[in-house]
């Protein structure tokens, strides 16, 4: 096998200077029975040309992956990669090392991390950010728990429900076991699409411990954060500000400008493929006053025996390798490379160059939700968004399936979703899409082709 | 005579090691350290630099801040970085040779199974019709992709001997989490809630910390003098409030535990479950399957065993596999066919939900999947019996200076102690550092904690015996050098552009980011 | 602010590069020798290792030598290598990283233009559709190729001011027969053979070996003090049986030959053809073309100034650009377009054939376009003038230590000289491997032959200002070491893992290959 | 620009320094009428995106790359490449340096180098190699060239007409200018498609100065190569091999073994994607007797001052930027990166690997050969072939258009090249054909389908 090294004069060696007879003589002391019936039964190795035939095939069936002009988002979006992020990923010395224990043979990898925890906080107006999550749902599950260990008395958490089904989930399955948090959804203004703010006020009392808002939501819209930030902080609760498409920090007021006391989310839009979902990267930002409580490795700055400037792992006296069953978080190996990913296309973007960007996913989100309009396709909601928007396409279902005959992924259908939103269609607007992707989806929802 | 010549090299390597210099005790600050420092990206950044050209706005477009108006809109992300493309790539190039990695170095880094990553991997799971797939498409336009979750499925769950996989866990210790929150469902839906899970002593950080997480107290098992889990001691433990025994096999010693299926016994009669963390799989492929020892529930980490990726730290992949009565229970969302199709099934009312968004790490498990190919049935269990013969040949060649932490067999690793603390005040941090001076990264050190200054070595399928010996001979090497000059191994790394780090500074003054004031 | 913060790190390299440690004169063989350096793949073969799994052979298949029959077959390759995938990755990675790289390091190489080459051409060029393309395909299922073909052919004609190029030699050097041949072909053609070919003495050496290779004796003409060519001393030469005069401009010096129109009109008077050597193109782009030069025949070197990459020595790509009366004689294939369709047109009669097999370096060509769509007629045109920029900030800045060979102004690169061989006897090389231990590829040294101890210095467009004070402030540190301390510079380099290489053995007894005796 | 660090306020700091005003004062010098007609007209700059979207179509109209079952040759071969040549190959420090003139900083490209040459020795059976030409068709004029200055007194060139015609042409070209010498053809047998010896006989005196042989040729045939070489060497001249098809090396005899005396060819085959035809790599092996009439760089061991072993470019007196006019070849930059390309390719094949990899290609190509004979499609030679044939199609250009409507690329015709061969099919096949596609074949230009 061309990964095995091992020749017969090599095992013969080895076995003598071990003094065993043969390769079975070393599982010799696991119980007969159980190596009796372990026979893996798969097909025989294959070389390189077959993989890629096998797995090409499998590929070349995904055809929603290229042969449509796709609106699809929802918390994954379509944004150019450039090539450099794949040239840095694809390093042997950044993909085959392990998580920097050691950090004299690491400091590429602490210092990228260092430089991904001070692009976050940058981004997020936050003090201090970690080195990452998983994803953005559980990012804010964790988040949740860092702010019950920072109010450990209160127990009620508010969960926008214009938060994205999954993480709404998935913050309910981190909290099953913890019975005496109580989930509160908080409804979202039919007209607007954004969180009722009244709702939010009703609750925020000396009970409630976090409120957890999207920004932008999952209709794409610019939530009143400040407001929401300024009802919960009052109320002596966290804010948490969730955001699944962080380009939009590139343009709109920080989530710590507008007094989130947490700041989480998916970093997927900076530099990784969609995937089929995964693995993207979550981030979370906080305050110094909540450091000791926050979950996830972090980098610090520190010096060698010359005092040379250095990076390493700091803090870990949270994590589980030294806490155990009192750490912060269950978070081990988390998405490095998916960081380095994000940190490489940051720095390409650049200062300019981000803020640009999301500024032309927000005009052209604008543009085809005007072409959309004057084909009779309307928005959903009133409040601003940022580059996805609600609309109402009738009978949804019919009409995606008008648009895929015209090789369209025109969006998502919300009922399955949200009841209440019968024939509302998402639609999801990055640089990618062009005017004349919006005329062909205009015609095809409006159905006049 | 080609054989004779592979000695001579592996007797060469030897040798080269013999003959190292010596780096002198305390060496001046070497200029390299000045010429391959980098400067952070903000701090090479310039005003107006950028390495993007975004697309001109269409005419007619009215500009973003005017559309949202500015009171939604930042003016600026002050400090941001300024980089030009050549100089990011420059920079991250740059900081990627800084790097040890598996790919360039021995890594024997214990319990994280650092073998060959195949580079072909990495191409299949970057072909378009993978990586350019969107969560969101509809089932019958992402077939494949479905097809392919569906093989790996049930390629694991012959693997393992288990009934059922779920794909959907991002690492180990959310798939610890899975099994935990599974076996409390489980438990709640036969009516007894119960609250304690027994972990052994030896066990890793990540188990405690997820019952914790899933709510239950933790009970801790010893291991016997002989380094594993005694049934009797399982029986003492085993109260009614007992979910479930989490066990590693082999355990953190590298060892694998006896008595497992007497032990699942126990736990069965007293109506609790086995929970088996794998992800010291690479030991059992086509050895001992976790279903036939009576495990409930394993968990895998694709990215030891299955050679996805570290990464620096990730992603990996953490599926959970379980026996039929916890099927139910597993996360959202599910496969389903029908007829030819596949599609997602969230209609699972025992399901425990959901952990992350979206269906699971996918680009890790076409990883996997083009792995298993690669491997095939016989291929895999090749891995483990080469796995557990570099372990038992470094174990022997180092046991006159670095005995074994226990007298049973090791299977794909070995916990190794030494006497040096004693004979010279060297510890195992300064061994560990001095090994980086060879070119090698250290194993794990001072884990399991049930060792006193263990070095935990996992040398993996995919080594050279000559590599194994170079290492072997480091060791001794430092052993001698640990006693006739303690303090060069006291000071390690002498080598590397780079000098030892000071770990303590970083934690006593927090510095967390790069901040324009600091300039 | 940010400016500030900018002149701040341009600053702090520079500090930086004051304080690095002298590094001791003749430091002890260090330990990271033995760890850094790769012993041979022979070295680290084993009898039975192989990196590949060949599909086995379908039942019923007879062998290939019973097939072909065994006195046609050799047995074996005696010492071919024998390695598993992973040795061969981690054998290559660690090579790697023994080269300096223009993407890691400043890479000022005179006459070589090593700007910043983007990844995305590479990625353009693996493209299936490119990358798989037989070269036999019809043309009708190809027609993406060829159309890409003809598009590089217009966009280096307009960028030339040329009527016609062609794409299919495969470097500067080919391209440079491929002219010569053709005006070889040209003046038999108009009835009058001609034997020589005018080359300025600060040519570059393919430029003469290109000219016996064309079947034309070489008459030197002597550049002026000033360091360029004067009419006068053209006309002097130009006899009725000068076939041409072949001129690099800017020539070698960097400097733009002043006097080129009316050389071309002497050259042309006299019915002689000028050919322009386009390896130094980097300097004219938006500036001068070579077609308004006067200049019947140009190639041009696009790893050079259209950013293909160099790699380690090739593979390039060296188009030759003509005018009107010279594109009968174009080598095949020519494009030919009927209608939409693109072809390869054979059918040529005066064309001088071919000098490589199929079209040229396409994957090359595929660069090259990336590269010119990128920068587009604006990027082209700011390229120059920033690598021209270049060229003057470090010479004038260099100016005191380093005087340039010549007060002409500088184009894209300049040629300084130095002092230290009589003040401290420490000549080029001894500077240029110093440079290496400031982490700075060393520029191009010894020529032109013109002058004398010359380094050649070419910083291009896509090196920071930050960069070329921290290479100025090197050579500035070198000038001062050389006085205080020459035998540190005469040893140089230091920091390196290996120290200087002794280029005179290599030569005295060739060991060109290894050979299992050997070991 | 994004490749330009360039700032306003770094222009205006550098030209201050020079003591310019503004940039164009820099190329003041320049003659005004030249730099006024210098505007380049072409269209502006674009972003990666743009030009993904561009190249990428103009790729995608090259339906011939990746949607017909393939069976062309002649000089340019479908094999599987690794994955492993790509990613080394990706290596910014081998692909961004340039030709090692600084060994110190170069160890990696040299040892490489080193190893390729020792490879190429080890699979010619000659005693030297050098660092890589451009191609084979090059390489095998070089050769030529190179054999020329060995024996200057002769002046007879004998090339097989059974040579590829790419590498005929090259050779009259490359040899145009030397009037003195003659070019002659040696015929082939219209039975066997081997080179006829007794042709060869008729020239081999001591006017001959070389004989150009394939091995094996452009029909695919295994010419007898030791017999050519006696003939040629008992005449006094230098019996050169051409081998396009590299991978036929791994199997049959060395041409070193047979009594060539310089060998030279194309490696593309070994690791290098066919690429519409270029870059290949070109290779040559000779004698050491002849060493000093060698083209091309040359690296050699040597030692560093403290007598590590290390490797540097060496015999550089023979090159142009020492001799000059007097040079052994012009050649400068050479296929560096392909040879290192090849030097992976083969590293991964090994000892083993790359026999059975030739001995799976002429058992697959004989497989194909049997599977259309049995469909009344004959071959045409009737000596031994390696991985290509030549079969009688009938009506070549109908043939390969019905096996064109049936997405096969049935192969090549070859009387454009060679008249005599009406009706002829030339038909390559490597481990990347399949029995299926052999059925297929035969039924195609069998006409039953
Ligand atoms: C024994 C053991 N269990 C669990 C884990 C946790 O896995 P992960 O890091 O993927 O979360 C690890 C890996 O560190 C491990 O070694
Ligand atoms: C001025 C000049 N002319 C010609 C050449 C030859 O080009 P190539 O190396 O591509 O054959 C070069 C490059 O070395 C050069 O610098």
């Amino acid at each position: 096998m061309r990964f095995f090294p091992h020749t017969e004069s090599d095992i013969r060696a080895m076995l003598d200077t071990i003094g065993a007879r043969g390769l079975d003589d070393l599982i010799a002391h696991v119980p007969a029975s159980l190596r009796a019936s372990a026979a893996i039964n798969l097909a025989p190795g294959k070389n390189e040309a077959e993989i890629v035939a096998e797995l090409g095939s499998l590929a070349a069936r995904n055809t929603g992956a290229s042969a449509f002009a796709s609106f699809l988002g929802f918390g994954a979006y379509r944004h150019h990669v450039p090539a450099a992020v794949r040239a840095i990923t694809a390093r042997a010395e950044f993909a085959t090392s392990y998580t920097p224990y050691q950090p004299e043979a690491s400091q590429g990898t602490t210092e990228a991390i260092f430089e991904f925890q001070t692009m976050i906080t940058q981004l997020t107006g936050l003090e201090v950010a970690n080195a990452s999550m998983y994803d953005g749902a559980s990012a804010t599950a964790e988040a949740v728990l860092m702010a019950h260990r920072v109010a450990p008395k209160r127990k009620r958490v508010a969960l926008a429900r214009a938060l994205w089904p999954d993480y709404r989930d998935t913050v309910r399955t981190y909290l099953s076991a913890l019975e005496h948090l109580e989930l509160v959804e908080v409804p979202f203004d039919p007209q607007s699409g954004a969180t009722d703010l009244a709702a939010l006020e009703r609750i925020a009392d000396d009970r409630l411990l976090c409120s957890v808002i999207g920004y932008p939501n999952a209709f794409g819209i610019v939530e009143p954060l400040g407001e929401a930030a300024a009802l919960t902080r009052r109320a002596g609760a966290i804010a948490i500000a969730v955001t699944a498409e962080p380009l939009a920090l590139g343009l709109l007021k920080s989530p710590g400008e507008l007094g989130a006391d947490i700041a989480v989310g998916e970093g997927q839009s900076f530099g990784l493929a969609p995937q089929f979902g995964g693995p993207g990267v979550g981030f979370m930002a906080a305050r110094m006053a909540h450091l000791r409580q926050m979950p996830g490795r972090l980098v610090g700055e520190t010096h060698d025996r010359f005092g040379r400037r250095a990076w390493c792992l700091t803090l870990a006296t949270r994590e589980q390798h030294i806490r155990r069953e009192r750490a912060t978080s269950n978070i081990c190996t988390n998405h490095s490379l998916c960081a380095l990913a994000a940190t490489v296309y940051l720095a390409m973007m650049g200062r300019r160059g981000l803020r640009e960007l999301a500024s032309r996913n927000v005009e052209l989100a604008h543009r085809a939700a005007a072409t959309l309009a004057s084909a009779g396709i309307c928005a959903r909601f009133g409040a601003p968004f940022f580059n996805e928007f609600v609309v109402n396409a009738g009978d949804a279902a019919a009409a995606l399936a008008r648009a895929e005959r015209a090789t369209i992924l025109a969006g998502l259908a919300l009922d399955s979703y949200w009841p209440e939103l019968g024939g509302a269609l998402l639609v999801s607007v990055t640089e990618m899409n062009t005017q004349s992707e919006f005329d062909r989806l205009a015609g095809a929802l409006a159905g006049v082709n | 005579m080609v054989g004779e010549r592979k000695m001579a090299t592996a007797g060469k390597i030897a040798r080269e090691v013999e003959q190292m210099q010596t780096p002198p005790v305390a060496p001046e600050a070497p200029a390299a350290a000045d010429v391959r420092s980098v400067p952070l990206l903000f701090e090479e950044s310039a005003a107006g630099r950028s390495g993007a050209d975004i697309i001109a706005r269409t005419a007619g477009d009215r500009d973003a801040a005017a559309i949202l108006g500015a009171a939604l809109c930042r003016d600026d992300i002050p400090g941001f970085p300024e980089l030009s493309e050549p100089q990011v790539m420059r920079h991250f190039l740059r900081l990627s040779q800084l790097n040890f990695g598996q790919a360039l170095q021995f890594y024997p880094l214990g319990s994280c199974t650092m073998k060959y990553n195949p580079v072909l991997n990495d191409e299949m799971a970057s072909l378009t019709g993978f990586s350019a797939l969107h969560p969101m498409t509809p089932a019958h336009l992402a077939a494949g992709a479905l097809e392919l979750m569906a093989w790996l499925e049930g390629a694991l769950a012959e693997i393992t001997g288990m009934d059922a996989v779920s794909l959907h866990p991002a690492a180990g210790a959310q798939g610890e989490l899975a099994g935990l929150l599974m076996m409390r469902a489980y438990h709640r839906k036969r009516g007894a809630a119960r609250h304690k899970v027994i972990i052994p002593d030896t066990a890793h950080g990540t188990n405690p910390a997820s019952c914790t997480l899933a709510g239950f107290e933790v009970v801790v098992a010893r291991s016997n003098r002989r380094g594993f889990l005694e049934a009797a001691e399982i029986r003492r433990l085993a109260s009614d409030d007992v979910a479930a025994l989490m066990v590693t096999n082999p355990n953190t010693l590298g060892i694998f535990e006896p008595e497992i299926a007497a032990i699942a016994d126990v736990l069965h009669e007293r109506g609790a479950l086995l929970y088996l963390d794998g992800a010291n799989m690479n030991a059992l492929l086509g050895v001992a399957k976790p279903g036939h020892m009576g495990a409930d529930i394993v968990q895998l980490n694709l990215h030891k065993t299955f050679s996805t990726p570290h990464g620096g730290g990730g992603p990996g992949a953490g599926p959970v596999a379980v026996k039929k009565h916890l099927a139910p229970f597993l996360p959202l969302p599910r496969l389903r066919q029908d007829g030819e199709a596949w599609s997602f099934d969230y209609d699972r009312p025992d399901s425990i939900g959901r952990l992350r968004g979206f269906h699971g790490n996918f680009g890790m498990l076409v990883r996997a999947c083009s792995f298993i190919l690669a491997l095939g049935g016989n291929g895999l269990t090749e891995a483990s019996r080469f796995a557990i013969l570099a372990a038992n040949y470094v174990r022997t060649r180092l046991e006159p200076h670095f005995p074994s932490a226990t007298a049973e067999p090791s299977m794909h690793e070995c916990v190794l102690t030494h006497d040096l603390e004693k004979r010279a005040d060297v510890n195992t941090l300064d061994i560990a550092k001095r090994l980086l001076d060879f070119g090698i990264h250290p194993p794990t050190i001072y884990f399991p904690l049930v060792v006193h200054g263990a070095l935990m070595i996992e040398p993996t399928e995919t080594e050279t015996r000559e590599t194994l010996d170079t290492f072997v001979n480091a060791m001794e090497r430092i052993y001698a050098e640990a006693l006739s000059n303690p303090e060069l191994v006291r000071t390690a790394p002498h080598t590397l552009w780079l000098s030892r780090v000071d770990e303590a500074h970083a934690a006593r003054r927090p510095v967390l980011r790069w901040q324009p004031d600091k300039e």
